[in-house]
């Protein structure tokens, strides 16, 4: 924390975590991108299985990234930043599985 | 050399036609007319320091507007056109090409460079003023996103005289947009003007969030807040989640063209209906952007002229923003025809006609309104009014178009371009101009003659109704869009006639608003504004017309709804608030980044239209330093007003009393 | 609900709202946008994934490599987490240091992704080859564009750094770019699921 | 000066306007071609139609009646008697109603609109006792090729077909998309390079009908349009013959003059290449394309050399045929 910066804007974003909520996020991560890798190489599951661990892990450490590293939960007031990305992640979802779901009846011969 | 040099210019400049060889001609003699005049009258000085390098929300809002309108009168010359070239069967007035290249710059043209950046200019003039704010969040961004938006237009608009204009339409649909059918630079002048517009619009949307959530005046909860802000704020959600798509879709489609991509093309895997899907996933959302803020309009323009607060408050807020979520879940509506199969289209005939009705319960409040209110009928509210009619009928045919297995028989036909031109004049232009009027003495500090104004209203109304009724009929009779000619034998000709006419009783209409505008500066003495022409409810209407500088002198408490009006009526029984303390007052200092980066923009963007890297690489580097110049150098971007200089303002504007 | 005004902390000024507060969230909003940007990258590659048109498809990536840009790039996530805990203990020295190695992480991890995509255009993967590989090059290229821009932005203010020490305008800059970085990595990470896990499993 | 004479002026004249604006739409001479269907399709569409705009004027008209008459009665004006509430701005009860209502017919109207949906879905055959025949369509730039494959024969901008039998229309594209679309039939469906769409029409009505392109697909577009001669089964034979009979022949070479850009005549062939629409909808595969990880999530199966032509046009058929309908569902786990 910054106490001795008598600047007027020291509320808001500095309690940013410490040095072990950064190393149990790092811990973390690493250890999400592992399972997916070993799953895959070694292919060790069939396809559904193999795709659901990709996507879980992956969705895990993105949360981890926003906790762990990009403190999401810091600040005081309404969490603008929060409702922003849950929106976005809404019509990230729709962009992707729209797509999908539209374009796999106008697949060209390729 | 000679010959080379005319066989460059013939590629450069496009030839051919008198019309525009007319339309250079005086676009050159504008050009030095303009130059001219700000050198004898020593006026450069003035432009720069004042205008160019603005960071005031104000001015910079004036701007927009100024550019939107020039942006309308092109738009409209370009319907007028097309009217012209489809009143009669066999017309050979437009050669078909050119008849394609006019209705591509008109629909583009009409949505991106006029509504946006009019509503973008209303924007700025109002949302600071209402919710007593004494600029946007980020005013050298907001300066940024007009000049980008500006020198975006103008690149859009140098395809008239230089290389050619697009012609694939207002979407460039590929594969027809792409290399293999369109070889020349329209597609890439279409491309760029509307990237680095749409980089600027992006901007815009993030700024008014920020400023909208952040800087309210104390005790403007969200509750309180005017329904016009309100609108803005649903607007730039949509802003922001739809732009990033636009960006992607038209880089796509570039590296298509100018990197031997194969992302829609039809050879090599690449999948054209990709483009649809992706280009309608902005397209959609972005008729509900440039609506929104219409209807925000509409709710403070009837309430202020039916003398009553505004009804269902709460359910236009909750309505305005399901309708910024839901209009991310309809695209599809756009191709039922592609044979997507019924699951799909069933999905998205339902969740479009969802739409409909959080837009009635707006229809609903408004009606509401004015029932038991006390209406007077000057302009804005004339506007407001004719919308409502207007906006039934668009929303009756919108429904209809939904129908996914009826739209078989509309897609694509006259009863679409009938549908979106009562949404887009009847909602959208409509309700600009109400606000226009609305807010014009607030901008310059006096009011334009009523009058001429009615004159435009009127003709611009039955002109629409002449012009886009007949438009349905047409569809139904089979008439497909974007036809340069058709035959006697079809039936079409009586109604096209009567159709055309009704384009030009609008064209006259435009010139009686040009007359009124004139009209307004020639006697702007005798039609000085009061800060409240109008008796009105929100804050702008609070501080003098036009705003000084810093907007407030002291940033009022607000306490109420209609803030203005509540303040106004306990003056009436005598409780007035205790004044607060002027304070300097904080400013951004004037930037001429914002210019100089969308000049290089300009530039670049021209390069790639060509594929000349002697533009593309000076610009870009242009932008880079500029960028770097802002981050290094922008410590002390700002100052203070002092305490006396605030009151001498004040005392000036407001005859002695702070 | 919001008054942001409410407080502000000069006391002489209502109009005056935190600069760094609202640049914190403007850039969040900007992140979010980006998000957008990506989501409609990764729909266009979704889309377009079994398209190679007879050309090489997933079975030309190589692994090791990108199972190496993935660890760079998640450490440097986490240097440019420490870095920002240096600042906020008001440590220019350390912050520097740190902002150092997280830029040496991040020109590694590009290093890697260039030589990934030499590698491949000379085994005739190229951009043009497909639509595939279109949809291939653009997404992963667009992350590697946007890494680069970060390492020139952290660049540029360890110079401000450098010059003007950690004020509050610096420190709010800092925290934007590490936003920004571990963004980077969140992004990353789907792209190794979807692109490189997801294309050879 | 008095302002109520102007009003109504103003008024007197939009009412006049719109008078004879309706006047033009019902009287000048042109055909309400979508309202005048000639085949089960089209007149199924015209129904639906129907419905659904009667379903939203319900509540649209009323609206637009309460407008008027809200403003002529709440006009301020010197010794008005309507009642003025500045501060009444909500009601529990009429919110529910404004709510309760457009939810109420937009149900209506989804459900109306799901089920014709799946009936009318373009590639589903119709009922009929007559065997179909098959037409094949490609759009071109810019004027209609149709063949067909039973009679061996093929036409360009004109369109024969026996009324009373239900036509399967198979369509793709040899150029920028387009959209086929015969108003008195029944609506259009998009022609598609390197898909094969299926569209299921028929006539009803012996006659000669208007056909287009609604989609724009560059410079002469609005020449892209064709006539649809609907006749009995005897005059299609016999038109059949004698197209056999008095015609040239569509060569390959013939077939690559026709591609060019360029506005087209009506014409009739006595024959057509083999398999010439298979090969412009798989004009783009690449040979040996087979994907080796094809086949996961939702794909077309992929095309290989070892595939009929045929078949490749059947499977990449977006909503295609039944066999593409069924590989769908199988793509889609
Ligand atoms: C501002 C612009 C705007 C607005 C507001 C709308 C509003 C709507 N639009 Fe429109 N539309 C366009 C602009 C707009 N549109 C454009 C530009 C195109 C074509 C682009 C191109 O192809 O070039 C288009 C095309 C278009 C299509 C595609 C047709 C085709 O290509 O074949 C469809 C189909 O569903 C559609 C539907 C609707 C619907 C359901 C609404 C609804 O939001 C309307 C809702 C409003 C009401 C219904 C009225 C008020 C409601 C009540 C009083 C309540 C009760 C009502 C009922 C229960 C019915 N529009
Ligand atoms: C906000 C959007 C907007 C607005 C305001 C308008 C305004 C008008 N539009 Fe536009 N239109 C679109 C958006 C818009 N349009 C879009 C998106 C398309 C689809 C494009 C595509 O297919 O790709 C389209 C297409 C379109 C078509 C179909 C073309 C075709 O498919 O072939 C037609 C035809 O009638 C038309 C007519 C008009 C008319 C008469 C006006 C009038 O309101 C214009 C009023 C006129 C003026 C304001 C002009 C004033 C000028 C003067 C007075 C100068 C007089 C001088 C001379 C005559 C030299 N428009
Ligand atoms: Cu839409």
């Amino acid at each position: 924390m910054a106490q001795h910066h008598t600047g007027a804007d020291s509320h808001g974003h500095e309690g940013h975590g410490s040095v072990k909520s950064y190393v149990i996020g790092f811990i973390l991560s690493i250890v999400l991108t592992i399972i997916p890798l070993v799953v895959v190489l070694n292919h060790m599951m069939g396809k559904t299985a193999t795709m659901v661990v990709i996507l879980v892990t992956a969705v895990l450490q993105f949360i981890v990234q926003l906790f762990f590293f990009m403190h999401i939960r810091e600040g005081d007031g309404p969490k603008w930043n929060v409702m922003t990305l849950i929106l976005g992640v809404v019509i990230l979802l729709t962009i992707v599985g729209g797509s999908i779901w539209i374009m796999t009846y106008n697949m060209v011969a390729h | 050399m000679l010959d080379r040099l005319i066989e460059f210019a013939q590629f450069f400049f496009v030839t051919g036609d008198p019309l525009i060889y007319g339309a250079m001609v005086s676009i050159a003699l504008a050009t030095i007319a303009i130059l001219f005049v700000l050198t004898y009258f020593k006026k450069w000085g003035w432009l720069w320091k004042n205008w160019l390098t603005t960071v005031d929300h104000k001015k910079v809002g004036i701007m927009y507007i100024l550019a939107s309108i020039l942006m309308l009168f092109r738009g409209g010359v370009d319907a007028l056109m097309m009217r012209a070239q489809i009143a009669l069967p066999d017309i050979n007035f437009l050669h078909p090409e050119h008849y394609n290249q006019v209705f591509t710059t008109h629909g583009t043209i009409m949505i991106l460079f006029m509504a946006m950046p009019l509503m973008f200019g209303l924007f700025n003039i109002a949302v600071p003023l209402q919710i007593g704010a004494r600029d946007v969040a980020f005013p050298f961004l907001n300066a940024l996103s007009f000049w980008l938006f500006f020198m975006g237009a103008m690149l859009f608009n140098l395809s008239f005289i230089i290389g050619g204009s697009p012609d694939a339409g207002w979407l460039s649909y590929p594969p027809l947009s792409e290399l293999q059918y369109s070889p020349g630079v329209g597609q890439n002048f279409y491309i760029w003007g509307i990237q680095i517009s749409g980089i600027g619009s992006l901007a815009t949307g993030i700024n008014f969030i920020v400023t909208i959530i952040k800087m309210r005046a104390p005790g403007m909860t969200w509750m309180k807040m005017p329904m016009f802000t309100w609108s803005v704020f649903a607007s730039c959600i949509i802003i922001i989640f739809a732009f990033p798509i636009l960006t992607v879709t038209l880089a796509l489609l570039f590296l298509d063209r100018f990197g031997g991509g194969h992302f829609f093309t039809l050879d090599m895997g690449g999948n054209p209906m990709m483009y649809i899907n992706l280009i309608w996933m902005w397209g959609h959302p972005e008729v509900y952007i440039v609506v929104l803020p219409a209807f925000g309009i509409y709710s403070d323009v009837i309430s202020t002229f039916a003398k009553k607060r505004l009804f269902g408050y709460k359910s236009m807020v909750f309505a305005m923003l399901i309708i910024s979520v839901l209009s991310f879940f309809t695209w599809a509506h756009h191709f039922f025809t592609m044979g997507s199969g019924a699951d799909v289209n069933a999905f998205f005939a339902i969740s479009t006609m969802a739409i409909a009705i959080p837009t009635g319960v707006k229809v609903f409040n408004w009606l509401f309104t004015m029932y038991r209110g006390k209406l007077s009928f000057p302009t804005p509210m004339m506007w407001a009014i004719a919308f409502i009619p207007n906006f039934l009928i668009a929303g009756l045919t919108g429904v209809m178009l939904a129908v996914a297995p009826a739209d078989f028989q509309f897609h694509n036909s006259y009863f679409l371009i009938a549908h979106f031109h009562s949404a887009l004049i009847g909602g959208v232009v409509f309700g600009y101009f109400a606000g226009l009027y609305y807010w014009w003495p607030k901008m310059f500090g006096f009011s334009l003659p009523e009058n001429l104004g009615k004159w435009a209203f009127w003709f611009w109304n039955i002109g629409f109704y002449v012009c886009f009724l007949p438009q349905y009929s047409l569809g139904l009779m089979g008439m497909t869009r974007r036809i340069s000619t058709y035959g006697w034998d079809t039936g079409w000709a009586p109604l096209n006639f009567v159709s055309t006419i009704g384009a030009f009783l609008m064209g006259i209409a435009f010139l009686f608003q040009v007359a009124q505008i004139g009209m307004g500066i020639k006697h702007y003495r005798k039609l000085k504004a009061s800060g409240d022409p109008w008796d009105a409810r929100t804050l702008e209407w609070s501080i003098p017309s036009p705003a000084p500088e810093y907007n407030f002198a002291t940033i009022p408490q607000v306490t109420d709804r209609d803030e203005w009006w509540e303040e106004k009526e306990r003056r009436k029984q005598g409780i007035h608030k205790q004044e607060q303390p002027i304070e300097p007052i904080h400013m951004p200092k004037n930037s001429a980044i914002p210019f100089i980066m969308s000049v290089c923009w300009f530039v670049a963007g021209f390069g790639f239209v060509f594929g000349w890297l002697i533009f593309i690489i000076p610009g870009l580097l242009g932008v880079a330093a500029c960028m770097i110049a802002r981050s290094f150098y922008s410590y002390d971007a700002d100052y203070y007003i002092p305490v006396d200089e605030v009151k001498r303002t004040e005392a000036a504007i407001r005859g002695g009393s702070v | 609900m919001a008054q942001a005004t409410s407080h502000h902390g000069h006391g002489h000024d209502h109009g005056h709202h935190d600069p760094q507060e609202l640049k914190m969230l403007g850039f969040w909003i900007f992140l979010v946008t980006d998000v957008i940007l990506f989501s409609t990258l990764f729909a266009t590659f979704a889309v377009l994934r079994n398209n190679t048109a007879g050309g090489p498809g997933p079975e030309i990536f190589n692994m090791t490599g990108v199972i190496l840009e993935t660890f760079l790039l998640l450490t440097s996530s986490f240097t440019s987490g420490i870095a920002v805990l240096a600042m906020n203990k008001g440590n220019l020295k350390q912050l520097l240091a740190w902002l150092v190695v997280t830029v040496l992480l991040g020109l590694g991890f590009l290093g890697l992704e260039i030589y990934e995509f030499v590698e491949m255009v000379h085994e005739g993967a190229t951009f043009m080859t497909s639509a595939y590989l279109s949809a291939f090059f653009t997404l992963v290229g667009t992350h590697g564009l946007h890494v680069s821009v970060g390492i020139c932005w952290m660049i540029g203010l360890m110079i401000q750094l450098k010059r003007r020490g950690i004020t509050d305008v610096t420190r709010g800059k800092i925290s934007a770019i590490s936003l920004y970085w571990h963004f980077l990595d969140a992004v990353w990470i789907f792209v190794l699921s979807v692109v490189y896990l997801m294309g050879v499993m | 000066m008095n302002k109520k004479p102007k009003a109504v002026i103003a008024l007197v004249l939009t009412v006049l306007t719109v008078a004879l604006i309706i006047w033009t739409c019902f009287f000048s001479g042109g055909s309400y071609w979508v309202f005048d269907s000639m085949g089960p399709i089209g007149q199924a569409q015209k129904e639906l139609i129907i419905i659904t705009t009667v379903l939203a004027s319900v509540v649209i008209l009323p609206v637009m009646v309460m407008t008027f008459v809200i403003i002529w009665r709440y006009r301020d004006r010197p010794g008005s008697k309507a009642k003025y509430k500045p501060h009444w701005d909500d009601s529990a009860k009429l919110e529910t109603i404004w709510w309760g209502i457009p939810i109420i017919i937009i149900i209506a109207i989804g459900i109306i609109t799901a089920k014709y949906t799946y009936d009318l879905e373009p590639s589903k055959p119709l009922a009929s006792a007559q065997k179909p025949i098959t037409i094949q369509v490609s759009s071109l730039d810019w004027k209609w090729l149709f063949m067909y494959p039973d009679e061996g024969i093929a036409t360009v901008n004109t369109l024969t077909i026996p009324e009373d039998v239900p036509v399967r229309f198979e369509l793709t594209s040899d150029a920028p998309m387009n959209s086929f679309w015969i108003p008195q039939l029944g609506g259009q469906i998009y022609t598609m390079s390197g898909m094969a769409m299926t569209l299921h029409l028929q006539a009803d009505h012996p006659g000669t009908y208007y056909g287009s392109g609604a989609n724009f697909s560059g410079e002469h577009f609005a020449q892209m349009r064709f006539d649809v001669n609907a006749v009995t089964s005897d005059q299609y034979n016999q038109w059949v013959q004698q197209a056999k009979q008095e015609n040239n022949p569509l060569t390959e070479d013939g077939y690559t003059a026709l591609a060019q850009p360029g506005v087209g005549q009506k014409t009739t062939y006595s024959a057509f290449p083999e398999g010439l629409f298979q090969r412009i909808v798989t004009k783009y595969v690449v040979e040996g394309s087979e994907n080796p990880h094809g086949g996961h999530g939702a794909h077309a199966p992929a095309v290989t050399e070892t595939a009929s032509a045929e078949a490749a046009a059947k499977t990449a058929s977006a909503a295609g045929s039944e066999e593409g309908q069924a590989s769908h569902s199988n793509a889609g786990h």
